[in-house]
């Protein structure tokens, strides 16, 4: 196979954008629903196969290809263009993109079995649309082009959550979602504008050319990268901007798997690598992008601690994890981050189809009033416990060896402290995780809640049909794989990372496992207990930490009120001056007309005066 | 006695004539007040011409007087005119028309 | 004149059909919207196949026409396109056309309101395509005046409670209705001509009284102090056709009281007389003038932008938020021009086209809306996608793109007036504008949410509503492509933009 | 005896005898057929001035009469005739008149209305003060008569009542000014009027200061204005309509002649005085006539705004100026006179000259209100409408003189005009009509309309011509 890689992304790229068309000016055709999904699943394998076919390509490292096309003229060059930068990092991440999207594309076949013709045609095409322009934004050649499908990719999940936008709750939280991630875009803009008029490009290639040289001026370089941070940390859901995630899973389960888990989320993470030659400029930034991904990584996993929602834990899990790779590139070590961003994608795709399956089966998102799930759909116990598995970092799984690659590169990079709170949060994680597994899957079982429009709970809960199944063994198969692949020979990083850190990080997961284990399984700790133990901060996590009351706080004062006094002011200030100044106008003609009486002495007086006034102007004049 | 005698006699006699016509309630009496102030210009056309020995002055005297004649005689009709359908020849009721 | 008056025939085309319906229209409805259809469709064609003709390599004005008018005073009909007035002559093109079946449905008077709305058109056509600046201040007035009679005879009245320190006021002029509406609108912009005029005098006699064609006058070195004042008078007097705060007032009240069509051609192309207006002679002929009052202009142009989103924000008629976004958007326009850099003009130009193309979607849309749901109260309706699925997509799109969404016109203008506003000689310009755009996100979204894409309203007057049928299609679908379009291709409006601009800008010394 | 008729027949007092002879036929027709005259005299006396008309325009200026008091230069020229088409076209509308007493005391009419046309026609040519102020009066004195001549109407003698005694005491300042004048020069010829005012001679300057005070009435300039709107809502509309132009242009061409021609740089002396009452009489006139509700008294306020306009040319004190204001004079001929003429026909059916009336007009008779509109627009002064213009060459003038402020005063004034126009417009195309059968036009009144339309729209489409006609008489004055 030797077809030129550029080619072979560009084929990837556009054979969704195809589908998107098709389906979005084809009215019928999406009106007719399946066929409509046929078509953009079949285009999303076919780029699948043309991404592996680039990867293959790709495997050993050579030069990056790109292919440009001018897309903002100016009167000497190009001001902007568009076009495909096809290297290694951007080959392995359209892999993923890819292959995510199929497999969740083939999965929704199932489990939006159920929705009429038309919102099953919207929804693929959403779902085009969103492919498309993620992997535009994966192989973006520069910075406008990385922009552009960022946006775009942004109003994909704003569409797919509120796709059932009938449920008040999720029309809210796809603007909520739109807004937040908004509030980041807006420094990434700035930082892009800045950008070009510190360097006069917006091209990855020419800007890393620029940065090896050490031609760009470092001063006000920080605010630029600082800007970039803030676009990534609005759609890497970083603290405080964290918020939109969780209600994010309002959308259909699929959704939230590709866009919310595996994609769309680490797209900050992927513009943070890509760009990281920058940052290396910027310590200080740096710095700020480490400690609040460590932050964020022990918050969200405290949070997810107290959900009782399966979705949220795994949301709470995902904002946790997007930490732990902005850790690593603050730390210094992009590429840990990365390769965590890689098997992530792949474990918590999983997860959440895998949830999906059970929320399909039992009607409900609360894992209290699931229960001995592992009898009635051992497949999807199977598959779950694997993402599980993975995600608490245990060896010759997907997760264990990126995080302690992430980990390694922590303290490799000298962050003791987010080291630790790093620590603390793989703690948790495994802790949270089993919660989940051994309450949705083992345990008694409840009574299978009443049925919730979103899910299917028709008659005893079962396994999915093979549709969705299929799916799932694909990603549990390949995160297996990833894992036992690198449990055999491993990475080699660019730094060295001390020789206790395997046991330490293994023996933190089990202790979280066992844990978890001892306190709903064997019941030998008791919940409450555990609870009160750490009433303030349950109480605190179940509020959130307050950051969605102070966003909300900002929005109705700073922007509501606002705007009504505003708006107030321009009705009946600014207008009422006009409106006054012609108010007095007819008044001064009604007024004046009061002199003429309509005695014809005063209009004898009138002359007079009139005479005076010229003899007096006369004899000023001489 | 000089031209500014004359003058001044006119300019006084034309501005008693001004004066009544701004005050005078009954419109004949604004009427005479008109009359008075053409003729003190008449005063004042005789003197320059008596004194610039010119006889443009008289001319135009004579002219203007005839004129008066026939604005005043056009008054007095538009007064009666008045007063047949108002039953009144007061300045201050002559005030329909305004604003 | 060796080749044929494509601009003469794209004026006038409007003008002979208005004539052809006063004539024959009175008693045939459909021979006035054919009539009509076929004066907008000749323009369009003209206008397209101008875009394209035009020469991007040679610059310059093109197509040029001429005809001595009065020569005792060098008034001549002086007609050319350059890359800016072609971009707007097709936007006018795409607007008219679309009003025309937009408006299919009117019912009374439907005759005199095709003509009036032609008329005007002749006028804009007028503004964009004539060099003299006489005749460009004669279809300046064309294009103004048919307004009073579209708004007062076609328009809507609402309400506005008598609020605040001038309530006496209110009660005495009568805010709200028609009438105030359509008089406010022509008298404040007529007051704005007058400045113009004088403006236009003055250049006119410093300049030798022998000729009023901008480009005799463009090679004339005016003097430092006129060009200063003449520059404000321009500034002031275009620029309350392109509702600069705080003479901006009339535009929500007009746009609001007008009939959908009038709407869209109102906001979308006569607004941009003003902008137009500013740029092409303003900076076209006061290079000096220009330098002075820059910081004026562009700290203005901030204001308009944050004041007219955060007023819109606080709207509940649909009709008043679109309005206002007009104002925060035209506030754009402004500002890119006063960057006085390449790309900050482009954007301004660029934006002129992406804004006329979307707003004049958005009145479409609340027309339609309007016309099923007989409301424009957002907080009252819901969930309306459902029931309308053409109309919220196409809302959706227009929201997006006056956002400023990539792939729609919307971003190309905001993201090259940004690239302006960071290059000019007052960065901060940047940080208003682009708050300005993160505000828009907030209300655009939040309006698309409360309409279309939200719970279903329960108001028994809400329930299954058609979605936009026969001719009502056309507007949307058009309006809607041509965004996209010039979204993902910016380059077909680009390109020729910038041969315009550039020139210009040399003219100015900044390039 | 036949070639002294011949003589002036065909010299520079041709026009003049023409329109004597014209007032004696009318008379002695009148005569003859008694009280059933009916419209008869009109008719003749509408022939007769068209006649004249014709044979104005036909005229070759430049010749004199009466040893230089009496020139026929183009100045005059222009002026005699827009005195003699004013005149006709008033008369052609008063054709169309219903009132009774027009048909039953036509005779008189006509015959004030010639002698008063035969006073315009003289003070045009007039270089001589004694010859000047006999024709003054000549015009003036007429005028009271015809503003109160239906006796039926109480309104009509209280209007020329006012008129009357306004007006005289303008003509006694007036001619007390002349007075001063002759002192100052001892002479009646106005060629000696520059010598002493270079001077500084200070009995000259009071003289003309009178003089300016009686015409500033006779042109209705703030303050001197208060007589227009009694006397315009009083009087028969046709005559009216002739009342707002014909007069004040006599006015005007006097002002030139005495303050302008032959004096050179010493006009510059009178710029501050015409730009202030300028500034003032458009100010005035627009804002009062904002609250009216008669529409008569609207014009007539609209109407002292346009001399404030004209005045503003005044101050241009310029070969410009002043042909901007002769091409304005005429625009606002035909713009007044239509406006007034379909006034006329909407009072004569409806009974009344309130603006409501004219609800919904443009349904009932679109056509009139198409031509009223037009007659608005262009009093607004309105691109492709006569007016437009004049107001653009008044400003262009002014401007020149580098009097911008004046200028921006004028047209920031002509949007509080558009106020009301468009006030009048609405109540025409927007409200509903009170009731449905459209008015009938009488045939003259159509033709008098038709006329001004078409001279309204000719002079915005193609005003060349007019400028250049314009021009050519203003030249003579400097």
């Amino acid at each position: 196979m030797s077809a030129a890689p550029d080619l072979l992304v560009l084929t990837a790229l556009l054979l969704p954008a195809g589908a998107f068309l098709l389906l979005a000016v084809v009215t019928p055709l999406r009106r007719s629903g399946r066929l409509g999904a046929l078509v953009s699943v079949a285009a999303m394998l076919a780029s699948f196969a043309a991404a592996v076919m680039a990867w293959r390509a790709f495997g050993a490292a050579e030069e990056p290809i790109t292919r440009l096309w001018t897309w903002l003229p100016q009167q000497q060059s190009a001001l902007a263009s568009v076009g495909v930068l096809a290297d290694e990092q951007s080959t392995v991440m359209l892999l993923l993109v890819t292959l995510v999207a199929l497999l969740v594309q083939v999965y929704s076949l199932g489990y939006l079995a159920d929705e009429p013709a038309p919102a099953l045609g919207r929804y693929y095409m959403y779902q085009s649309l969103f492919a498309f322009s993620m992997m535009g934004l994966v192989l973006a050649p520069n910075f406008l082009q990385l922009f552009v499908c960022w946006e775009l990719v942004g109003v994909c999940s704003y569409l797919l959550i509120g796709f059932w936008y009938r449920k008040a709750s999720a029309a809210r939280a796809a603007v909520k979602a739109f807004w937040t991630t908004k509030l980041g875009d807006v420094g990434l803009l700035i930082g892009i504008v800045l950008l070009w008029r510190l360097t006069g490009t917006f091209d990855f290639a020419e800007l890393k050319t620029l940065a090896t040289a050490g031609t760009i001026p470092v001063a006000g370089l920080g605010v630029i990268t600082f800007c970039v941070y803030l676009g990534a940390a609005g759609k890497s859901a970083q603290f405080p901007l964290h918020i939109w995630l969780p209600d994010a899973m309002e959308g259909p389960t699929p959704v939230s798997a590709l866009i919310h888990a595996a994609t769309m989320v680490t797209a900050g993470v992927y513009l943070l690598t890509r760009t990281a030659f920058l940052f290396a400029l910027t310590p200080d930034v740096l710095h700020i992008v480490a400690w609040v991904g460590a932050f964020t990584a022990l918050m969200a996993a405290v949070l997810a601690c107290v959900q009782s929602d399966i979705k949220r834990v795994l949301a709470y899990s995902t904002v946790s994890q997007l930490g732990y790779m902005m850790t690593a590139i603050g730390a210094g070590f992009a590429s840990a981050g990365f390769l965590h961003l890689l098997t992530h994608g792949i474990f918590k795709a999983l997860l959440f189809l895998g949830a999906g399956a059970v929320i399909h089966a039992v009607g409900t998102n609360d894992i209290t009033r699931m229960g001995g799930l592992a009898k009635r759909m051992p497949q999807t116990a199977i598959v779950f416990i694997i993402g599980t598995l993975s995600l608490a970092g245990i060896p010759l799984f997907a997760g264990f060896a990126s995080k302690e690659e992430v980990l390694g590169a922590v303290w490799a990079g000298g962050l003791t402290v987010p080291f630790f709170m790093l620590l603390t949060g793989a703690f948790l994680t495994a802790f949270y995780m089993l919660r989940v597994v051994i309450l949705a899957f083992y345990g008694s079982d409840r009574p299978p809640a009443p049925v919730e429009h979103d899910a299917h709970g028709h008659g005893p809960a079962h396994d999915a049909p093979a549709v969705m199944t299929l799916p799932l063994w694909v990603l549990a198969l390949a995160a297996m794989a990833i894992g036992i692949y690198f449990t055999l020979h491993h990475v080699e990083p660019e730094f060295v990372s001390p020789a206790w850190l395997t046991p330490v990080a293994v023996s933190v997961a089990t202790a979280g496992i066992l844990l978890a284990w001892l306190t709903y399984q064997r019941r030998t700790i008791n919940e409450e207990q555990l609870a009160s133990m750490f009433g303030p901060i349950r109480r605190a996590a179940l509020a959130g930490f307050w950051v969605d009351d102070a966003f909300l706080f900002v929005y109705r004062l700073g922007v509501l009120a606002f705007s009504k006094v505003i708006g107030w002011t321009d009705r009946y200030l600014v207008d009422g001056v006009v409106n006054a100044v012609s108010a007095w106008t007819v008044m001064a003609g009604g007024g004046l007309r009061r002199v003429q009486t309509g005695r014809v002495q005063d209009y004898v007086v009138g002359v007079a005066v009139g005479v005076i006034l010229l003899l007096w102007w006369l004899g000023g004049a001489q | 006695m000089g031209l500014q005698a004359y003058l001044i006699l006119s300019a006084v006699i034309f501005s008693i004539g001004l004066f009544g016509v701004m005050t005078r309630r009954n419109t004949v009496g604004i009427l005479l007040g008109i009359e008075l102030m053409l003729n003190a210009v008449n005063i004042n056309l005789v003197a320059f011409a008596r004194f610039n020995a010119d006889v443009a002055g008289m001319v135009l005297t004579v002219f203007a007087i005839c004129i008066t004649v026939a604005e005043v005689s056009l008054g007095l009709a538009l007064v009666i005119l008045l007063f047949r359908t108002r039953r009144t020849a007061l300045a201050d009721h002559i005030d329909w028309l305004k604003g | 004149m060796t080749h044929l008056p494509i601009l003469s025939i794209i004026t006038w085309a409007p003008f002979v059909a208005a004539l052809v319906i006063m004539a024959f229209g009175s008693t045939r409805p459909l021979l006035v919207r054919y009539a009509a259809a076929a004066g907008a469709t000749i323009s369009s064609i003209g206008a397209v196949w101008l875009a394209f003709a035009y020469d991007q390599g040679r610059a310059g004005y093109q197509f040029g026409e001429q005809l001595a008018l009065v020569p005792s005073l060098g008034i001549s009909y002086e007609l050319a396109v350059d890359g800016i007035s072609v971009v707007l002559v097709l936007l006018t093109a795409i607007i008219i056309f679309a009003g025309v079946f937009a408006s299919w449905t009117v019912k009374t008077r439907s005759h005199e309101f095709y003509a009036l709305l032609l008329l005007l058109v002749t006028g804009v056509f007028g503004v964009f395509v004539s060099l003299d600046l006489f005749v460009f201040f004669l279809f300046y007035e064309i294009a103004v005046l048919p307004m009073y009679l579209l708004i007062g005879i076609w328009g809507s009245s609402g309400e506005v409670p008598p609020k605040g320190v001038f309530g006496w006021a209110y009660r005495r002029t009568g805010v709200g209705t028609k009438e105030y509406a359509a008089m406010k609108l022509t008298l404040y912009l007529l007051f704005g001509s007058a400045f113009i005029l004088v403006g236009i005098l003055a250049l006119y006699v410093a300049a030798g009284s022998t000729s009023f064609s901008f480009l005799a006058l463009q090679n004339v070195k005016f003097a430092p102090g006129l060009q200063s004042w003449v520059f404000l008078a321009f500034y002031v007097g275009f620029g309350i056709l392109a509702a600069i705060f705080p003479f901006h007032t009339w535009s929500p009240d007009g746009h609001a009281s007008a009939p959908t069509a009038v709407s869209m051609l109102h906001a979308g192309v006569l607004m941009k007389l003003g902008a137009y207006g500013v740029v092409r002679l303003g900076m076209g002929l006061l290079p000096e003038g220009t330098h002075e009052w820059m910081w004026l202009v562009g700290g203005i142009a901030c204001i308009n932008i944050v004041w007219g989103a955060l007023c819109a924000m606080s709207q509940t008629d649909l009709k008043y938020v679109v309005a206002y976004s007009s104002v925060s958007h035209m506030g754009v326009v402004m500002l890119g021009a006063a960057t006085l850099t390449e790309s900050g003009l482009n954007g301004a130009v660029f934006q002129m086209f992406a804004h006329g193309v979307m707003t004049g979607l958005f009145f479409a849309l609340v027309g339609l809306v309007y016309e099923k749901a007989h409301s424009r109260d957002i907080f009252k309706m819901g969930g309306f996608a459902t029931m309308m699925p053409g109309i919220a997509a196409a809302f959706t799109v227009g929201g997006l793109s006056s956002l400023g969404l990539p792939a729609t016109s919307g971003f190309v203008a905001e993201f090259l007036t940004f690239l302006g506003a960071w290059a000019s000689a007052h960065p901060w310009w940047l940080y208003p504008a682009v708050a300005g755009a993160f505000v828009t996100s907030l209300y655009v979204l939040r309006v698309v949410r409360a309409i279309f894409w939200g719970p279903k309203s329960t108001d028994p007057h809400f329930q299954n509503l058609p979605d936009a049928q026969g001719t009502e299609w056309v507007a949307l679908v058009l309006l809607v492509f041509v965004i996209v379009l010039y979204g993902v291709v910016p380059s077909l409006a680009v390109n020729p933009i910038d041969t315009a601009t550039v020139p210009l800008l040399v003219r100015l010394g900044v390039l | 005896m036949t070639s002294l008729v011949f003589s002036t027949l065909s010299g520079p007092l041709a026009l003049e005898s023409g329109v004597f002879g014209l007032l004696v036929i009318v008379l002695v027709v009148g005569l003859v057929m008694r009280s059933g005259a009916g419209r008869i005299p009109g008719a003749v006396a509408l022939s007769g001035l068209v006649l004249l008309a014709v044979a104005s325009f036909m005229t070759k200026a430049g010749s004199s009469a009466l040893d230089g008091t009496f020139v026929v230069d183009d100045l005059a020229l222009f002026a005699k005739r827009l005195f003699l088409v004013s005149a006709a076209l008033s008369v052609l509308a008063g054709l169309g008149l219903k009132a009774e007493s027009m048909s039953r005391r036509s005779t008189e009419y006509h015959v004030a209305l010639l002698a008063s046309l035969l006073g315009m026609l003289v003070v045009a040519s007039a270089r001589e003060l004694i010859l000047f102020f006999v024709a003054f009066e000549l015009m003036s004195i007429p005028l009271y008569f015809l503003t109160g001549f239906s006796k039926r109407d109480e309104r009509a003698p209280e209007g020329a009542l006012k008129f009357f005694l306004v007006g005289s005491i303008s003509s006694a300042v007036i001619l007390y000014g002349i007075s001063f004048v002759y002192g100052a020069t001892g002479l009646t010829a106005m060629s000696a009027i520059p010598a002493p005012l270079s001077a500084g001679n200070s009995l000259a300057m009071l003289g003309l200061g009178l003089m300016m005070a009686g015409l500033g009435f006779k042109i209705a300039a703030v303050p001197f204005h208060m007589w227009v709107p009694d006397t315009y809502e009083a009087a028969g509309t046709p005559f009216v309509a002739w009342l707002s132009i014909a007069p004040k242009a006599a006015g005007f061409v006097v002002i030139f002649r005495l303050y302008i021609e032959g004096v050179g740089e010493g006009a510059m002396l009178w710029v501050p005085a015409a730009a202030a009452v300028a500034s003032v009489t458009i100010l005035a006139g627009n804002l009062m006539a904002i609250p009216q509700k008669n529409i008569k008294r609207l014009l007539a306020y609209s109407g002292i705004a346009h001399i404030g306009y004209l005045l503003i040319g005044l101050a241009a004190m310029s070969i410009g100026g002043v042909g901007m204001m002769l091409f304005y004079l005429v625009a606002y001929l035909f713009g007044n006179m239509g406006a007034f003429f379909v006034v006329q026909a909407v009072a004569d059916s409806e009974g009344s000259d309130d603006i409501d009336v004219y609800k919904g007009l443009a349904r009932r008779s679109p056509a009139l209100a198409l031509a009223l509109l037009v007659f608005l627009l262009s009093l607004g002064g309105i691109p492709f409408m006569a007016g437009f213009w004049a107001k653009l060459f008044i400003f262009w003038a002014v401007v020149q003189n580098g009097m911008y402020w004046l200028a921006f005063l004028g047209a920031v004034a002509t949007v509080v005009a558009l106020y009301y126009y468009l006030v009048v417009a609405s109540r025409m195309y927007i409200d509903a009509p009170a009731k449905p059968d459209r008015i009938p036009v009488p045939m003259p009144v159509l033709i008098a309309i038709l006329l001004c339309a078409v001279g309204v729209i000719g002079m915005g489409a193609y005003p060349e011509p007019w400028v250049q006609a314009a021009m050519r008489a203003a030249a003579t004055l400097f």
